[in-house]
């Protein structure tokens, strides 16, 4: 359906793509696999016409084009689900998903009826419950994503271009979706799928292609491979991944936390966070389990003092009592939160990555009120090389790296304060599986090193591979805590179901 | 669903949390003055703010698109002054041995014609050249206010005749001239924004520019729009307030710009985008107009006007962001 | 000061600092001494201080560096603008000051234009209009600028003294033609029973009027001051009671002619030549044009 | 590492692209004045900027975190204002039989701690109100315009004695003394934004304020903090203007907050925050002073210099932003 031959696409100073030339059939699922920064998501930039000016020929139904904005792709049959969040938060579902193809009426004036309602049967078919009249900056990312997966469905096209489509959402939802993708491909439909989950791969591609640095390295047929295969030909090396080892027995707490309940903005919709305690020792790993919207976010938000006015309970860290009032204040007690959401809460985007990195301890590394540049230097230096941070130098601008860079250089900050606990909201969301391998080896040292860990995540089986204990929450209640030992996915699963649906 | 809609009452008037401010304003002014609740003086206050509301509904679709339109007052001047100009002298041109006169009409609406090419001039430099909009229309403020006073020489032009002078000191059904306009004005953009597709497209663009142009929206286009519509609307501010006057002013609309944005703001629309609305804007535009009405009638020492002024506006978008916390 | 030397080459310059364009009396009182100039055989540059004195002290100086031979000086402020004279006259260069004075003896004449007398003229004809009684209204030029001051204080200095003109409201409307009708509109609603409005200039005169004919009360005396186009015109069509004359243009010539005899040797100048301000009324309108009485 | 440095100097030079555009006016000034490319003329302009570069070196800040401050002007005439009244008449309390006579520092300093709680009133309501910190400034302006007219009267305060005169008359070491002042403040907030923890903040919270806050700065104290200095520096110009006139002038400053913001904008600094420099800023200010001075000295008519002006500031923009694109 779809070939591109010899695409070649330079960024001032960095070559994204070097003569990629590929194939995408009919009635098919290609699973696109790269590193972060192999240049997967310009390739679908430039296919979509997100990118007019590059070098080489795409031709689409026998037929060479050049798109030059995002709109003739549309017309011509390609959309796209983009990997960053392209939605306009203050307007409504409805709106966002009919956003430059509304429903006219005779008299040339939106129909809002029709949009709404055909919003409405898009959005049962991805079976998520809200209403199509709410805004979309009240979603969590995870509804965010399906809005975006519903506003690529609303398009019949040829050729449907997903992103890492499940960065963001739940199990559930993933059912969802592949069903969906199956329907897709019955009906002859082209499908790329770029995703950094293999599991997933295995599960719904027919063929595979394999970039690295710029390049395809490789493609074949799914069921041809494994695991280890395409890991070590996208990597270059084959990858040992971690397990844990079993848990240190230390029983020195460091975080308590009692009794805590978080209000709703609105007042009378009630809590959204009821009567949680919970402990952390030293040295211990807690993964988080929950559905989407289960409030693990708005519960590692509360404990690091996002929430002051609205929260009740008590809080204590390495036995000294703490109120939830501000970050600064639980920065000075030693915790550090690394945000679900890294571009719109973890980094100053425009900033390099030295300053990123420097900001939790400037008075540390001042002399007498001045900044001391050999210190800061050298910390972001040491973080740099410790973590493997792939950049240019420390004065790249963090916005410019890639994912699992970037979630590198969140984790970097708050490693540098020194922290006696770490909460990570979803840390190896969007990010390949070499960097997620290295930011459990990561966790791990950190946790033999004596740090109490928090990870919020929404992959089982990496909760599975890392945790010394599991939380299990639902509809902002506690609902389990198992040692590693007694965690089966049955159990926890179960625990995550909300009882009231 | 009946319930919902109802439910919802509240949180659809919380939206215009300014009409809070405003009842309190009135409230307070009706109790020291008996002047101010009288059918004549809202009318004088309508037609008072007319001009106001001409140039903040422009306004305020601009800011929707996270711009900002410094140049409606000196696009103000230089519209009612050339429209002034056309009506009273035509265009003489003693080499070719030509005159061109104008009628009422022709006039006014060469001066739209103006006042729309001077919004898509801003318009233009904004998309193409990516100048901020802050830079571009600050540089149009200063050359439309240097092509006024050469347009003039510097002199008002007066004596623009009785059908002209309809136009801003008539009444229609009972309704002044400028106030039916500006209510047609509001009303057009109130439904350019809620119902049409451009509408929606300038909430989109203020609200995520990238994602409004991954979704196809031809930015440029919309934003050349809106400026030019913002510039249409200047002039017809213009061309009301040289009615009023019977005369056009070189120096009319000085800081109408920051009346302007002052409207915006209050009545709730965001300066980086994306969030507000025209009716928001009207309101805004009362409180400020009901303001200046009410420190007159109080007859406040011009001293302490502004003091005054400048703390009214001050608690009532303090009094606003309590409100809308809740 | 290395430009002294130059000032030989080409013909001799003459700055026209003025204290604002964006009103038509002040364009009309540059441009006249502009043209004088230039009739002398002078290159003349018109500058705007745009009602700033610090933007005048700019001009001063960006004139004193280019080599202009003497200033046509009209003051954003009496004290304000002293440094400025005095720089000039440390520099040599003679400084003319046109209408508003300065209050230093640095400046080589002063041709002046007495506000205060001019509406102590004006306080004495409003009285005698109304009859010694009645409730009138005062509009206020800009609230900082010292000439609204000077014209208020005149026109009080005599009409306070009668108990039964009642000054019902006193606003400023900044000179502007449509704030002078904004706030007169909304007095009137608070006071529809005035009978007469003192403005501070002409423009605010003209806006007053066209409130009071849009509230249907066009008998209500206006006054203003200036001597503006339109207020002669209002005045011989009776929409204006009357206004002050000040002779823009006899100021602006006898300024320039003096600084061509000072640069021609002559040293001997009036400190102060103060030129009358004549009170325009319906019964001699005949004798006068906008800004002058007719030749 | 030094081959890098070396490479990189074209880079380092970009960042201040407006550099080019002052070139060319530069060229083109001197090309049709010999006056302008001279020692007394480099002084001259030097001088007439240094307020300009006082109020737009705190507006820089201000922007920086995205902010803006449109009370600089006014903060300006009302520091002056009580400098010079403090001054010439001190305090005197009749009722309690009291005055208070002021040395020349002494009313400095209080006029310049009167500008940083004037400031520091703008930060309160913009951070503890949520006010939106254009309304906030807005309501500022006026408010401090008014006050002015008030502790005025309406009247400049003139006659301030010679040693007030040395701050903005005198030389010191053959360089006048307000250029010092101007280039110790351009100093010490080049110093600030460079080398200390709160000016890598201040890019923080302009870059992405949430993930500031997350950090653990604390936002608000920082903003404060912006807005206090501005108003102080604003203060500073307001006494440097006043001792240039040996005179405070009730309606001083006004229209400032347009220059100083154009200064920032033309310098590169960008009006959503994050993104900018003193030094660019400081470039801005040259490149609106020269410009100033080069049309006086072409002998271009008032008219028609804003009409210049205007196009001169869109093209020098223009360049640059099609010089950054590479
Ligand atoms: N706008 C840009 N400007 C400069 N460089 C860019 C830009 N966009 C991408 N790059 C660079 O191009 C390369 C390919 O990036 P791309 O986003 O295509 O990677 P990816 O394979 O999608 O990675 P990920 O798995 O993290 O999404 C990277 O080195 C990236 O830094
Ligand atoms: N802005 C909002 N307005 C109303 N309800 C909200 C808002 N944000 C979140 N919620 C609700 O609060 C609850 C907790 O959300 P939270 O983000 O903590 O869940 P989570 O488990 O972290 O989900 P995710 O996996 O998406 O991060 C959910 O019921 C969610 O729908
Ligand atoms: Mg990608
Ligand atoms: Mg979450």
């Amino acid at each position: 359906m779809l070939a591109v031959k010899n695409i070649t696409k330079k960024f001032s100073g960095v070559t994204a793509l070097n003569n990629v030339s590929l194939v995408l059939n009919a009635g098919e699922v290609t699973a696109i696999i790269g590193e972060n920064g192999a240049g997967k998501s310009t390739l679908m930039k430039i296919l979509s016409g997100v990118y007019p000016d590059y070098e080489g020929t795409i031709s689409f139904k026998d037929q060479v084009v050049r798109f030059s904005n995002p709109k003739e792709a549309q017309e011509k049959g390609i959309t796209i689900i983009h990997q960053e969040l392209n939605l306009v938060p203050f307007l409504t579902v409805t709106e966002n998903i009919f956003l430059g193809r509304e429903i006219l009426t005779r008299w040339g004036t939106l129909d809002k009826k029709a949009m709404a309602a055909k919003t409405k049967t898009l959005l049962d078919r991805l079976r998520l419950t809200i209403s199509p009249d709410t805004m979309v900056y009240a979603l969590k990312v995870g509804q965010q994503q399906v809005v975006e997966i519903a506003k690529a469905l609303l398009l019949e096209s040829d050729l449907i271009i997903m992103d890492e489509p499940t960065s963001a959402i739940s199990e559930s939802e993933v059912d969802v979706l592949f069903s969906i993708i199956e329907d897709l491909r019955k009906e002859g439909k082209a499908i790329a799928y770029i995703s950094h989950k293999l599991d997933e791969l295995f599960k719904i591609a027919d063929r595979y292609i394999i970039m690295r640095d710029g390049q395809v390295i490789e493609d074949g047929r799914m069921n041809g491979t494994d695991h280890d295969g395409i890991i070590s030909k996208m990597v270059g090396r084959s990858v040992n991944m971690v397990r844990k080892a079993d848990g240190i027995g230390n029983s020195e707490t460091i975080l308590a936390v009692r009794g805590l309940n978080l209000q709703h903005r609105i007042k009378e919709q009630g809590l959204r966070l009821k009567d949680i305690s919970f402990t952390v020792n030293r040295g211990e790993i807690v993964g988080v389990f929950g559905l989407m919207g289960a409030g693990r976010t708005e519960l590692l938000e509360t404990v690091f003092g996002l929430h002051p006015n609205l929260c009740s309970g008590s809080l204590t860290v390495n036995g000294n009592a703490l109120a939830f009032k501000s970050p600064c204040a639980a920065i000075a007690a030693g915790l550090a939160l690394v945000p679900e959401d890294r571009k719109k809460d973890g980094l100053m985007l425009g900033l390099n990555v030295r300053k990123n990195i420097s900001i939790t301890t400037l008075e540390a590394l001042s002399n007498m009120g001045f900044l001391d540049n050999k210190k800061e230097c050298s910390l972001s230096g040491k973080y740099i090389d410790e973590l493997r941070i792939k950049s240019s130098s420390d004065r790249q601008l963090a916005g410019t790296l890639s994912g699992g860079n970037q979630q590198k250089i969140v984790l970097a900050k708050w490693l540098a304060t020194n922290p006696v606990l770490l909460m990570l909201d979803e840390p190896t969301r969007g990010i390949d599986i070499n960097a997620k391998n290295e930011i459990y080896k990561l966790i791990l040292k950190l946790a033999a090193a004596g740090l109490g860990i928090i990870m919020v995540s929404s992959e089982l089986p990496e909760i599975l591979a890392v945790s010394d204990r599991v939380l299990v929450m639902a509809e902002g209640c506690l609902t389990a805590s198992l040692p590693i030992n007694e965690a089966t996915e049955d159990r926890i699963l179960k625990c995550a179901i909300p009882k009231t649906i | 669903m009946q319930a919902l809609t109802l439910a919802n009452a509240p949180k659809q008037l919380a939206k215009f949390q300014s009409l809070i401010a405003l009842f309190f304003l009135c409230l307070v002014i009706s109790l020291l003055s008996d002047k101010f609740l009288t059918v004549a003086n809202g009318w004088n206050v309508l037609r008072q703010i007319s001009v106001n509301i001409c140039i903040s509904t422009g306004m305020t679709l601009v800011v929707l698109t996270a711009g900002i339109d410094l140049s409606v007052g000196s696009v103000l001047a230089l519209c009612g002054a050339v429209t002034a100009g056309l009506l009273k002298n035509g265009i003489e041109l003693p080499s070719a041995n030509l005159f061109i006169g104008f009628t009422v009409f022709g006039s006014i609406i060469s001066g739209i014609v103006l006042g729309t090419l001077l919004g898509w001039f801003n318009g233009f430099t904004i998309t193409r050249f990516k100048v901020p909009p802050f830079v571009a229309t600050l540089a149009v403020l200063t050359i439309a206010r240097g092509l006024t006073m050469l347009w003039t020489k510097g002199f008002p032009i007066s004596g623009l005749g009785s059908n002209f002078a309809y136009v801003g000191t008539g009444w229609l059904l009972g309704i002044p001239v400028p106030v039916w306009i500006s209510a047609v004005i509001v009303l057009l953009a109130h439904m350019l924004t809620r119902k049409t597709p451009l509408g929606r497209y300038i909430y989109a663009i203020g609200g995520n520019e990238s994602a409004a142009r991954l979704s196809g929206i031809r930015i440029n286009r919309v934003k050349m729009s809106v400026y030019a519509i913002a510039g249409a609307l200047a002039a017809i501010g213009g061309i009301i307030v040289t009615s009023r006057l019977d005369s056009a002013q070189p120096n009319a609309g000085i800081t109408y710009e920051l009346d302007a944005i002052a409207a915006v703001v209050i009545g709730g629309t965001s300066l980086s985008g994306g969030r507000g609305s025209i009716l928001g804007t009207v309101l805004g535009a009362i409180i400020i107009g009901v303001l200046n009405n009410g420190l007159v009638l109080l007859n406040v020492s011009p001293f302490w006007q502004q003091v005054v002024k400048g703390l009214v506006i001050l608690v009532a978008v303090i009094i606003d962001k309590a409100n809308s916390k809740e | 000061f290395g430009c002294k030397s130059k000032r030989s080459d080409g013909p001799k310059k003459m700055a026209v600092i003025v204290s604002t364009l964006n009103n038509p009396w002040f364009v009309f009182l540059a441009e006249n001494a502009a043209a004088k100039a230039k009739e002398l055989g002078y290159e003349a540059k018109i500058f705007d201080s745009q009602n700033n004195t610090a933007l005048e002290t700019d001009h001063f100086e960006n004139a004193l560096a280019s080599g202009y031979s003497a200033v046509l000086f009209n003051p954003t402020d009496a004290d304000g603008s002293v440094v400025n004279v005095l720089k000039a006259k440390e520099a040599g260069v003679p400084v003319f000051c046109m209408d508003r004075e300065v209050n230093s003896d640095a400046a080589t004449s002063q041709i002046l234009s007495d506000s205060y007398s001019g509406c102590v003229a004006m306080g004495k004809y409003f009285v005698q209009q109304l009859n010694k009684k009645g409730n009138y209204v005062e509009l206020l030029g800009l609230v900082g600028d010292n000439n609204t001051w000077q014209r208020s204080k005149g026109f009080h200095s005599l009409v306070d003294y009668y108990p039964e003109l009642k000054m019902v409201a006193q606003q400023s409307a900044d000179f502007d033609r449509n704030k002078g009708m904004e706030v007169l509109e909304s007095i009137l609603q608070a006071h529809p029973n005035i009978d007469a409005v003192f403005c501070g200039n002409d423009a605010m005169a003209m806006g007053a009027y066209q409130a009071l004919v849009s509230a249907g009360k066009p008998n209500v005396k206006v006054f203003g001051f200036d001597g503006a186009e339109d207020a002669i015109t209002g005045i011989g069509e009776g929409k204006i009671a009357a206004t002050a004359m000040q002779f823009p243009k006899v100021m602006a010539e006898t300024a320039a002619v003096y600084a061509d005899e000072y640069l021609k040797g002559k040293r001997e100048f009036p400190k102060k030549m103060p030129v009358a301000v004549e009170l325009v009324t319906k019964e001699n309108i005949k004798d006068y044009i906008a800004y002058g009485k007719k030749d």
